[in-house]
């Protein structure tokens, strides 16, 4: 076991599959002699040589269409897109091409890639930097994705990424890369140093994809939470002190449904965040399904705390990222209902 | 300031013109060093590569280039392949017309191309085709009960109904599998082709685009991508001068060659006489041995004209003159490419009527057979729940919930 | 007033707004001479001249990108994207620019551009002729989506769409350019001459963005559809017989949440339907908002009818649509929980 | 068959090595009729236009081109444009470190790229620019306030704080709304310039584009757009040899010159040096006659070099030799034009110096006037309810409800 910042930990898992499967090829705008502008690749391409970590253009288009015919020719590339942001250049090849070329060739053709992107606000990136787009994967049959919230998930999920026979989108927490962070953006920022999930095992492991993680178990209320918004989570039940259970999607599609329905079975209550605009959000689509399995249940009507349905702010980004205060108002609200 | 609005010479009721195209000697164009750089390459992206002379003898540096490769036999199955493949265009043309078939597009006039094209293919090869290369599976043996199957939709279709008619895949035939998609493909032919490179194989890759789809932003992630990293990819342009309703113009080439926008990338590229099957086995012999020695990727622009409509829900007389197929001044490949065999003297008029009677009776055959497994009219369905399978390599939860609400 | 079909309210439309406003420009991919795959703009061209309809290259990301800076010079745009499963390479010019251009200019420039596409199967057109990608698109604050589901509101709206200020997605289901469709696709298909939304008036008139049409007044339940999900939503209820009141949303963004509050907490049931793909749909929007506000109302799950998580096939296109049988089963079981 | 992956002369440690770049002399390319064709511009995407010779002298036919154009006062003008970006870049790199704002982005060494072509618009034209060109606005006489209040998101800001710094608007200075999202603006820029020209007016449009950011997809769809419909644009592509830390080889410069890009679309293209204050004027003046004329597009590659980091998030060291900047051989344009001047006897070294002075204090009391409307350290927020208007024209209900919930 070490200790890794997130950024190690997918550092690391990329260095294993590297090692370990001859098939495995890295890249991106950035990654390879420079070591990717958040460092998560830093020291690949000295170790494996250039043919397998390598710098691309500013062609998000390519960098997923080459990934395409690598992985349909038997190779598995892991690519980065600098920013989520920056995806929808590519957003034809993935979601018209990768996500498809299994099903639409009968299995004659298949596309294991995996696409990692950061995304998430809290670093003051403005609008084209602070992204959360998992909602725009999510509607998408074929593809799977996945957002992690600490370095030991980070590590386990991305090598089980990295050996799906399919396309995974890989959601990275950008505001997690170094530390735990609950939304308190003006207190200190914590480390991984200290946290238990900041302890990884150096080699290979997995963990299985499609299923979600309870952070916190209680009885009075199910909070959905992935990425960040999972220590935003903590941190509004600690300062409101209901007792929440809180449940780390980490996988969105598939969708961890029973752990999600067992928990607001027993707890009759449910509220859903993310960072993402509300409208047209991945909440949506979590509120569908839990109020179908858990009508009888329900005592409250299912909040949902989101971004507001504006372009990330720059300056204000405080006043647009849902925080532990919205957060705790919002399970008041749903206990007093 | 003024814009410019492309419009093609002719419209319906006006005469066809062509009096723009510029056809040179077969013997103007050397053949040119297999390492030939971008900067020396104008003249092959702006003149054009020809064997066959107006009297259909071959002639020039080109005819001597193939040597061998453009032997009787070669050629005898060249002109079967492209018979077949029109053939079976009329064929399915009409079963689309009587609703045994939900849509067809045919790739009459241009069936040199993919024919000649794929004689220059290695087992491992992989095309990235459009939707108007099918004859690269017939000029590989693909059988025909597969190929109309999937037209039809039916029991034999190798993607069980899932696609559009003509959007083929075969991997193991060298035929990646279409996408609706313009442009998308071309780009993955370079990654397929890196890939070749980076696992030490010597399997060569080849992308296929239309004038139209040229514009398409993946025209350029395919281009900058293979300038970049050199791999062994065949980047061809079908330039068959229509577009759906667009003429090439609209697609910007009235400015240039598409042929010119792979020099402006640093990519050598040849301008080629696609309705010339022995140009099309030259062209693509220098291509493919050029990708094949490592000397990086090459753009080919195949002239060439699209004589049908661009699909079954199409009507070209809307938008172009009914008679501009029999005036395009290459003539038709099928006819030329006999009439050089007949003066080779090892053809007849008499061996053509009656390989063309053979093949269709074969083509009908096959088609009676393959009717009997469904057609639009008299489907045989598969199982709904089919389509659930392979949406992923295992069936997910969800799916499986989904399939089960479908009643399975 | 005169009698139409759908492709011909929606050129109607331009022709007025080309006649009205000099600033009116209309591109796409073949439709100028040719007049478009669907001929909603036949004539407009030989009536206008070629430099205010015109052709365009098959590049819908120049398209897009063309009519915004177009609309930022001052002009308005309406564009055709030939299918809307072809609005992908141009993803980018519509999320990030144009749905961002007045918000983070602070309104020094704005985008006023109505984008055009067909949308929908039931043409057994396979997976690149059938999409539904609204839920992409309602997702995406500055945007206004629109889908009409009748020649009478197709024409209203699309000049309604072309005299707004910001970029408006106008969404056309291309199965009742012809007629009204019912999901029978066994039976013969019905025109809209004999439909009163097929009387059209000729000239010039509005019909408000963001409000809904109450189809079908009914007191047991509140089907919530659009587009052709309209007429099957009109189906099933012949069918079964049961007193359901059929919303057509029309707008999507913004939506008539009033209208479908209402609805709601007078029958205290809901389906909504839609053809897009399940999860991730905007099915998942209009339960989390239905919920929230009549979760005290409601007398059962709120039921999604949708398409399956597949990529539209082509010859199991019935099996994939969701049909009058399968709207019909939710309304009975929505009305028997 | 082995792939080729392109990799800059030197790294960190290494010598700065240029030796590649040929840079013809001055006169070596006379200045070509306005209705220069791409098939004739080979020359001039492969060459470089020139103006001042190594001893800073103003000569060949573009000096002889620029005639009152170079003027003495319109040359000082420029330098003091110049002047003026570098001392707001340096107050601003030390304000971000100082914390006073979150993010900054430098255009050291590009300077009279921006400052110079802004002297050849006129009123109504329009420039799509990338981050890196500040500049144009400083040559457009920008009020500093609102330069500086959008860096620092304060009370200035014109973009109410909801825009990364640099990333400005100023549509009264023909200033297009910069995207953070690479390439997009090229096309949009084509598509003004195609309004202008359809509304019959004479405004010209300016696309702006890093060489990195050639790759992008929308460089394609801006060149096909422009060719096909011969728009009043000038597509300028600013080649200062790195994208973040990938050197223009990456982005495909080492095959062709960007300028041959645009040649392969059959748009004419001239290769410029951009460290070259005549130059820029020169090949602006010719580039904004032609679009003016309604003789087409045109674009331009600026040969330059980025001579500060990528960002205040980045740094060089990591990935280029410290010196490299220095070794650059088209030097640094701001003593280019001081030593032409010089030597011109219209400025000294001495008059520099108090320019330099002068300059700075003007731009230190606007910082600190600035400041006081708030820094980041000592904000003074606007209203966070602000984020909610302009998202439409008007508010919609459901945003009017988002910011009630907001608790205003
Ligand atoms: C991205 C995209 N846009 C539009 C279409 C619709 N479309 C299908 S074929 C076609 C014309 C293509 O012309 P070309 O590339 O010249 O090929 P050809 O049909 O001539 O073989 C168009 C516009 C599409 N399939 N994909
Ligand atoms: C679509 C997109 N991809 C990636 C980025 C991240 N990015 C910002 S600047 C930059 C480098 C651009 O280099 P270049 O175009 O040469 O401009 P320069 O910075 O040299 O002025 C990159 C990769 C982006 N902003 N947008
Ligand atoms: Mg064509
Ligand atoms: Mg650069």
């Amino acid at each position: 076991m070490a200790r890794m910042t997130m950024i190690e930990a997918i550092r690391s898992a990329m260095d294993v599959m590297l090692e370990r499967d001859q098939r495995t090829v890295i890249f991106g705008e950035d990654i390879g002699y420079f070591g990717g502008v958040f460092r998560c690749t830093a020291g690949l391409q000295k170790k494996y040589g250039i043919e397998r970590v390598f710098d691309t253009p500013i062609n998000e288009s390519a960098i997923v269409g080459l990934g395409i015919g690598m992985a349909a020719y038997g190779m598995r590339p892991c690519v980065e897109i600098q920013f989520a942001d920056y995806m929808y250049p590519a957003y034809d090849q993935i979601t018209q091409e990768a996500a498809r070329i299994r099903h639409r060739s009968n299995q004659d053709f298949s596309c294991p890639i995996t696409i990692r992107m950061p995304t998430g606000g809290g670093i003051f990136g403005g609008q084209t930097h602070s992204q959360s787009p998992e909602a725009l994967f999510t509607h998408v049959s074929g593809l799977t994705v996945i957002q992690p919230s600490t370095p030991y998930d980070a590590k386990g999920l991305l090598i089980a990424a990295m050996e799906t026979d399919d396309p995974v989108i890989f959601l990275e927490p950008k505001r997690l890369y170094n530390g735990p962070f609950d939304g308190h953006h003006a207190t200190k920022s914590k480390s991984w140093a200290d946290h238990p999930a900041g302890e990884v095992p150096e080699g290979y492991y997995t963990l299985p994809i499609g299923k979600a993680e309870i952070r916190r178990a209680g009885a009075a209320v199910t909070v959905l939470a992935y990425g960040t918004m999972v220590f935003v989570a903590e941190a509004a039940v600690a300062e409101t002190g209901i007792d929440a259970e809180i449940i780390d999607l980490r996988s969105l599609l598939p969708l961890d449904i029973e752990t999600i329905v067992a928990s607001v079975k027993k707890t009759g209550r449910c509220v859903v965040i993310h960072e993402a605009t509300k409208t047209g959000g991945y909440a949506g689509e979590l509120i569908a399904e839990v109020q179908a399995a858990c009508f009888y249940y329900l005592q409250a009507p299912i909040a949902r705390v989101t971004g507001w349905d504006v372009p990330y702010p720059h300056a204000q980004e405080w006043d647009y990222f849902p925080g532990p205060a919205r957060v705790g108002r919002a399970l008041i609200e749903t206990m007093e209902a | 300031m003024k814009l410019r609005f492309p419009t093609p010479h002719s419209r319906p009721g006006e005469a066809p013109d062509f009096s723009d195209l510029v056809i040179p000697a077969p013997d103007a164009l050397p053949v040119p060093p297999l390492t030939l750089a971008a900067a020396d390459a104008w003249d092959y992206a702006n003149g054009l590569v020809r064997v066959l002379d107006d009297s259909g003898s071959a002639v020039g540096s080109w005819a001597d280039y193939l040597a061998e490769d453009a032997g009787d036999e070669i050629l005898i199955r060249g002109l079967r392949d492209m018979l077949t493949m029109r053939a079976i265009d009329r064929r399915m043309q009409n079963a689309q017309r009587q609703g045994k078939t939900s849509f067809y597009m045919q790739c009459t006039g241009e069936e040199a191309i993919a024919c000649g094209f794929q004689r220059m293919l290695k087992k491992g090869d992989m095309n990235f085709p459009t939707y108007r290369q099918q004859a690269l599976l017939i000029a590989a043996d693909y059988p025909l009960e597969l190929l109309m199957g999937q037209i039809y939709s039916n029991e034999l279709d190798p993607m069980a109904g899932r696609q559009l008619p003509v959007l083929h895949s075969a991997r193991d035939y060298g035929f990646f599998s279409i996408s609706g998609n313009l442009g998308t493909q071309y780009v993955q032919a370079v990654g397929w082709a890196m890939a070749s490179a980076l696992s030490g194989e010597t399997a060569i890759a080849a992308g296929w685009i239309g004038d139209g789809a040229t514009a398409s932003n993946d025209f350029h992630s395919a281009l900058v991508s293979a300038a970049v990293y050199r791999p062994p990819v065949v980047l061809c342009i079908v330039n068959n001068q229509w577009a759906i309703s667009s003429y090439s113009g609209i697609a910007g080439g009235g400015e240039a060659t598409f042929a010119d926008r792979a020099l402006g990338y640093g990519i050598p590229a040849l301008r080629v006489d696609g309705n010339d099957y022995l140009a099309v086995l030259a062209a693509s012999k220098w291509a493919t041995a050029r990708a094949r020695g490592g000397h990086g990727p090459v753009a080919i622009e195949w002239l060439t004209y699209r004589a049908a409509a661009h699909s079954t829900s199409d009507d070209p007389s809307a938008y172009r003159p009914r008679d501009e197929a029999s005036a395009w001044p290459l003539g038709d490949p099928l006819e030329r490419l006999k009439t050089h065999l007949n003066r080779r003297g090892i053809w007849s008029d008499a061996r053509h009527a009656q390989a063309e009677a053979e093949i269709l009776d074969h083509v009908v055959a096959v088609q009676k057979e393959v009717e009997t497994h469904g057609t639009f009219v008299d489907p045989k369905p598969l199982s709904p729940a089919d389509i659930f399978r392979g949406v992923y390599k295992e069936l997910p939860e969800h799916l499986r919930r989904q399939r089960q609400e479908m009643g399975f």
